[in-house]
């Protein structure tokens, strides 16, 4: 039966397009996290803007996206394999709508944060927001090759985001207390530091259906480091 | 719209073809009745049908054909008392009991045979079986009812059985199947199922059997007898209408009132057998219509 | 216990009906076998070359039968000829052409009606129409057209079993590719029921050649030994020609041995064009798979 | 626009004897799609589409009101030869129907009845339906041997090439797959999606997921009337008349 | 728990001739659960249902090496009768196949032959198991028409309504829709969802969806192998090996 | 036809259970929001670590509604009216489970802010809660009852809780800027309106989703302002 499989069937190219479409998201998701983190170190307004209109693009996508999976659903039926495929991308592609809709809030604070003089030079956050990038593409990457392991890795980044965010908002609350006229500046550094902290718990959710997708195990409600090593090898033999 | 004439032309042309077979049919009634009307001219319907004495070539005559009828209703009876219960006995064997093998052959053997010339079988009578029955039963004659009556059975049974295995072949294989999936043993399934199922079929077999037996002619006219009376025994001659047609068809002097009597009993004959196959036609229709779903 | 009893009773009453139904098959076979066998064993010692190539003689106490035999053949060509054609089409417009109406229920039934007359009723309608109405007198002509008539039933019967054993579904496919309704019966329709038709003609074949009444007051010769010149002469028959010699002749019990090999030729001749529809018609069913 | 729609049915109606099996069916099929009936046995999908090549003429006693516009012509019109429309509007059976020949032959026997007699043209008629129909590579060494040894689904995509080879403009087909294995049924239908690019197909299924996976429009029959048409998509997902949504989740009878 | 496993199948093989349709299945059926087999055609699915209730016993030239335990006991032992074996184990086929004649017969028919004489008591079974199978209402003012009168629905609901009479343990159904339509279906499907709390159900189907809609266990026949058993809810949504998945989701072949 | 519909099948029965379920899930997290607002006034640490326990029964029922609905998905292939309501009831149960750790969130700061002395008196703060949760009832009563109004009510009602998140926002920022004291307190009440203020963002999601369910019309990037008049009138004809 191996080596048998058909050229690739109307079917397939269905799910082959909400694939393609949902990497295309997941660029520009990518992309405007990249931006966004530009535009707060440059203080570019500009860039800044750029992201929040750039959203349109995303929210058409996630409409696209989930129309065509409801559309498959409806017009396939898809079962096993093309189920836990179809499932995740309708996961996913809210995940990836709600990262947009957090790089849009991040540039909302930088336009504001443009207004005022710097408060600090921005270290931990192009950090963070780093880490958050390449936990969407790695979780976006396991996703295209369905690697399990990969969407592990991805989802044990998150502990470190959640420290980078812990420590930001220690030190910003510092700067509050010492100086009254930080607050303000503060308030939205705080606010950009908890968005990307967001954007990287949706980088684990993506993750985290993706191991589903390989597995079929659900993980949503399990912490990385519960008994993430066993998850990825309890997976079938492969033909 | 020349595609279109030459089709109503054949349409119409094969149209003409096929009303040859009813054009047959009236000319036969005519011609049978052309020759055979005359004679009651010398006596009444009645007296034809219902007078005990066939003497056609006494001075004066007697047309009686009763005995005649009586005879063919004699042997018909009889033989087919015989035919249908080996008939259709051996038609369950070969289509529910009988190895592969056994089947595969009887099948179209039985068909052969039912291809059998009725010479073959009257001579077979005179030959061997009336000597036979002279002998083992003291008789005057080994020609009577009993030698005729098996000898049409013989004839019969091949017909019969060959239809009545189509009938029960075709029974479809599910009802079979279900049969035993409720419990049934192979008797009980072929008794209580498949026969009943068949039985459309079988009593089409049985009646085309017995319209064989009764129009049949060189069996009787060989092996009856030939007596024009009504018999007393079964061991009694007998002389059925075939028999007597045929026998005297070329004695009798043409267009005369003998020559009349033989078509008109003909007639009664032809009749007779009409009405046996119009129960035949109407038996199985009637039965094709309810889906075979009165049982 | 009482289902083991009950189930007892059952595979008793199985075991008669078994019985009795293997008894009948066999007193069938014992019957028809024992009286091929006994025709079979008499006849053979008679049968020789010359018994089939000379004509009777001395009464027809000696010689052979071949004017019975081309008698046979010539009447059963005639029948073929008449009624093959004729029962062909008319089942064609049977299955093919004909709605559903009050004359083709007429037809159907004239049919019906037809096959069920019997043989020596076909005599008298030949005696009437063909030897006295128009004159033909006792001859191949009457004999094979009161044959023909025979048959048809027999033909138009099997044709159109053949014709409605092709599958409804291959004629719509062939209309579906806009081919014409003519078109579809000639190139589609009648292939596929030739095979049938065929074995259902070769069938009354048989038939024919083995009826003795009809062709007794149509076509049969008592004796003649010379051959037929046309369609108007009398032959002799071989069916025709057992009855005499076994009832009418003079010598009956000198010329048993005859009898036996004219009944072994008929038979032969008879069983032997059976076979082959037979084997014809198994063969395709072998062969075709709808 | 007005070009798209090949077949238009205008008011039919159609009755076996005194009964009405179609009421009032307007319906546009449009060009290079693949249109489904669906509905419960007896709701006149199937009479429907038989009507649309005058199939329906074989059976005695019919007769059909309205109009049924092919290419803008009435294909009922006293002067319109059937023969012909049916040239035009191929169809395929519920059961595979090849012929008792050749793979060749069958494909072939429309064609030469309609008057293509050169060899050459023939064969390069016979590869191309074979290749239309994905069936090509499975027998072109065998285009000698009878189709009926064919597998089923062989059988009925021989079928569709026999109907190509016509090279219709229309395609009907009545429940194609209804006969075969589930395999064979996925092949058919990958079949149909390509197939929509060069014809326009009406396909009659009373497998409801089977319009939903191959159709691009869906039509809705309960007891002869079209009750919806509308884009297989609209149908499945939120079909607006509530017949519809009750038969298609199976909330029906 | 060793109760719940009404049927048991050890290593059986099954051969027709010398070819072997069936290789080394061994499978337990459980008590009160619908199990499914499904697998492409000829992988040996209705093979191995026939052969769980001996019907495989009327085709000639086949023979079967393994055990079949039915409670406890090898069905194909030599001191097993097996009309007694089928009493215990239903069939319902492929096609309706109700007796010709009255509904009434149909059913008390096998109790008939058992022994069951009892005018009273037949007439209540004829009612009990008209309503197990749902068809009570339709026909109890009918009981002495033809079976053949009903649809092809409601003579399949009778010819499960009769295996029902015989009070088996076990019904085995051979693709019991596969010739209704889909309203039928639907009921049937019902009919099977809720017989299941009184009997063990045992049905091959090739409509993959039927199983998954119906059946708690799954078992993927191919090649005559069991490829994968488990519950149907595993089967369709994570099934263990990749044949199985690429079964379901229509990549095979 | 109209009145044949069958008694129950059992796959209607599975339908009802997933409803059932979510109605559950639905309950238990406008009890969280009640008992965590309680908590907030009465300053009940006991209440607030009720309702972080109580969180695990919430993400056991969200497991077991996405199970149950992929299970349907896989088993029972629904279209039509069943897709779009198990498509609907995928989407509410994450909103749900997202207002569930919402409420966890809250109860967390309350934690915090119990530690210290109170701020000020919570006016606007119950406000919101009771906003967010007759929110949640509602889209769930749109849900059940299929009604399309009543959920474009709640659509609308999003944006009181926005304009209240504001104000508390600024009267916060004020507190803040006056007395440096009272930041810590003033963020972790912030967080609080924060998270309150997604609560109903989630709310508005679920109302979202019945419109789509009841419609068919997907009105997520639509607000609710721009022609929620019309979509429900859209609605065709029953029957």
């Amino acid at each position: 039966m191996e080596g048998t499989r058909r050229t690739s069937t109307h079917y397939e190219r269905e799910l082959q397009d909400i694939k393609q479409n949902l990497l295309y998201s997941g660029a520009l998701t990518e992309k405007a996290i990249e931006n966004v983190t530009a535009s707060l170190l440059d203080r570019s307004s500009d860039l800044a803007r750029q992201v929040i209109e750039g959203d349109a693009e995303i929210d058409r996508l996630d409409t696209e996206i989930e129309e065509q999976c409801i559309r498959l659903l409806a017009l396939r039926q898809p079962i096993a394999r093309d189920l836990r495929f179809i499932t995740t991308a309708i996961k996913i592609n809210g995940h990836l709508e709600r990262i947009g809709d957090m790089a849009v809030n991040i540039a909302e604070r930088v336009l504001a944060l443009n207004e005022v003089p710097q408060l600090k030079p921005y270290i931990d956050l192009p950090r963070m927001a780093e880490i958050a990038r390449s936990m969407i593409r790695g979780s976006l990457d396991a996703f295209v090759r369905e690697e399990c392991e990969l969407a592990n890795r991805v989802r044990r980044m998150d502990s470190e985001i959640d420290t980078l965010n812990e420590q930001i908002f220690r030190e910003l609350l510092t700067f509050m207390l010492e100086d009254a006229r930080t607050i303000h500046r503060a308030l939205l550094i705080m606010q950009v530091s908890k968005n990307l902290e967001r954007i990287a718990d949706h980088a684990k959710g993506i993750a985290d259906m993706v191991v589903y997708m390989v597995t079929g195990i659900n993980v949503r409600h399990q912490w990385p480091g519960e008994d993430h090593d066993d998850v990825c090898r309890t997976r079938r033999e492969e033909g | 719209m020349t595609r279109k004439l030459k089709e109503i032309l054949i349409r119409r042309i094969f149209f003409l073809f096929a009303c040859v077979s009813i054009l047959i049919l009236g000319l036969i009634v005519t011609f049978l009745f052309r020759e055979g009307i005359p004679i009651f001219r010398v006596v009444s319907v009645k007296e034809f049908l219902l007078g005990s004495e066939w003497y056609p070539t006494f001075d004066p005559p007697a047309f009686g054909i009763w005995p005649l009828i009586v005879g063919s209703f004699i042997v018909t009876s009889f033989s087919t008392l015989i035919a249908v219960p080996l008939g259709v006995l051996s038609a369950v064997y070969i289509s529910e009991i009988a190895p592969r093998p056994v089947k595969e052959i009887a099948k179209p053997v039985i068909e052969l045979l039912a291809g059998l010339p009725s010479v073959v079988l009257g001579f077979f009578g005179m030959v061997v079986l009336a000597p036979w029955l002279q002998d083992t039963f003291d008789l005057p004659t080994g020609l009577n009812i009993v030698n005729a009556s098996l000898m049409l059975a013989l004839m019969a049974i091949p017909t019969i059985s060959s239809i009545a295995e189509d009938a029960l072949y075709a029974v479809p294989r599910e009802f079979k199947e279900a049969s035993y999936a409720l419990g049934a043993t192979k008797s009980e399934t072929i008794l209580k199922v498949i026969v009943p199922s068949a039985l459309s079929g079988i009593s089409t077999a049985v009646i085309l059997g017995m319209a064989r037996a009764i129009g049949e002619t060189m069996v009787v006219l060989m092996v009856a007898g030939g007596a024009a009376a009504i018999p007393e025994s079964l061991f009694d001659s007998v002389r059925p209408m075939p028999a007597s047609i045929a026998a005297e068809m070329g004695e009798a002097p043409f267009r005369s009132d003998h020559y009349h009597a033989l078509f008109a009993t003909g007639i009664v004959l032809f009749l007779l057998t009409l009405a046996f196959n119009l129960i035949a036609d109407y038996v199985s229709h009637k039965f094709r219509e309810t889906g075979s779903g009165t049982l | 216990m009482a289902l083991q009893t009950s189930m007892r009773w059952r595979y008793f009453k199985e075991g008669v009906f078994f019985g009795l139904v293997r008894l009948s098959a066999f007193l069938l076979t014992a019957a028809l076998g024992g009286l091929l066998l006994y025709i079979f064993v008499n006849g053979l010692g008679v049968l020789s070359w010359d018994f089939l190539t000379l004509p009777p003689t001395d009464s027809m106490t000696k010689g052979g039968i071949m004017p019975a035999i081309l008698g046979t053949l010539y009447l059963t060509t005639g029948a073929i000829l008449v009624a093959l054609p004729l029962g062909i089409v008319s089942a064609v417009y049977l299955t093919e052409y004909a709605k559903q109406g009050p004359l083709v229920r007429v037809i159907r039934v004239g049919v019906n009606c037809l096959a069920g007359v019997p043989s020596i009723v076909f005599g008298l309608f030949g005696l009437g129409l063909f030897v006295v109405f128009l004159q033909f007198g006792s001859c191949i002509l009457s004999g094979a057209l009161t044959l023909g008539i025979l048959i048809l039933p027999t033909i138009i019967g099997a044709s159109e079993e053949a014709l409605k054993a092709v599958p409804q579904t291959f004629r719509e496919a062939s209309l579906a590719l806009g081919v014409s309704k003519w078109q579809t019966i000639v190139r589609i329709v009648l292939p596929n029921a030739l095979p049938g038709i065929l074995t259902g003609s070769i069938l009354g074949i048989g038939r024919a050649a083995g009826e003795t009444a009809p062709v007794m007051f149509t076509a049969a010769a008592f004796y003649t030994a010379k051959l037929p010149s046309s369609i108007f002469d009398e032959v002799m028959a071989l069916p025709f020609h057992i009855y005499v010699l076994a009832t009418a002749g003079t010598h009956i019990e000198a010329t048993r041995p005859i009898q036996f090999g004219t009944i072994l030729v008929l038979v032969g001749l008879v069983l032997g064009v059976d076979l082959i529809a037979i084997v014809i018609r198994s063969t395709m069913r072998k062969r075709k798979r709808w | 626009m007005e070009d798209n729609r090949v077949i238009k049915t205008k008011d039919v109606n159609f009755f076996y004897g005194k009964f009405r099996a179609l009421t009032d069916i307007s319906m546009d099929f449009e060009k290079h799609r693949v249109t489904a009936l669906i509905g419960p046995s007896g709701c006149g999908k199937s009479t429907l589409l038989r009507l649309l090549n005058r199939m329906n003429d074989l059976i005695d006693g019919t007769h059909v009101e309205g109009e049924v516009l092919f290419e803008g012509k009435n294909i009922y019109a006293p002067d319109v030869d059937p023969v012909e429309v049916r040239r035009r509007i191929g169809m395929v059976f519920q059961k595979p129907n090849p012929f008792p020949k050749s793979i060749f032959d069958n494909i072939t026997y429309g064609p030469k009845l309609a008057g293509l007699g050169d060899r050459i043209e023939l064969e390069a008629l016979v590869e191309q339906s074979l290749r239309q129909a994905v069936l090509w590579d499975e027998v072109k060494d065998i285009l000698g041997q009878s189709a009926m040894m064919l597998s089923g689904g062989q059988q009925q995509r021989l079928c569709i090439a026999r109907a190509l080879a016509m090279k219709p403009d229309v395609l009907l087909m009545d429940e194609p797959t209804s006969a075969l294995d589930p395999i064979s049924t996925a092949k058919i239908e990958e079949l149909i999606q390509d197939l929509k690019k060069d014809y326009t197909i009406i396909i009659v299924t009373h497998n409801m997921q089977q319009a939903a996976r191959i159709s691009d429009m869906t039509g809705f029959f309960y007891l002869g009337k079209l009750i919806e048409y509308s884009a297989t998509e609209k149908i499945f997902t939120r079909p607006d008349i509530k017949q519809t949504e009750d038969y298609i989740t199976g909330r029906f009878g």
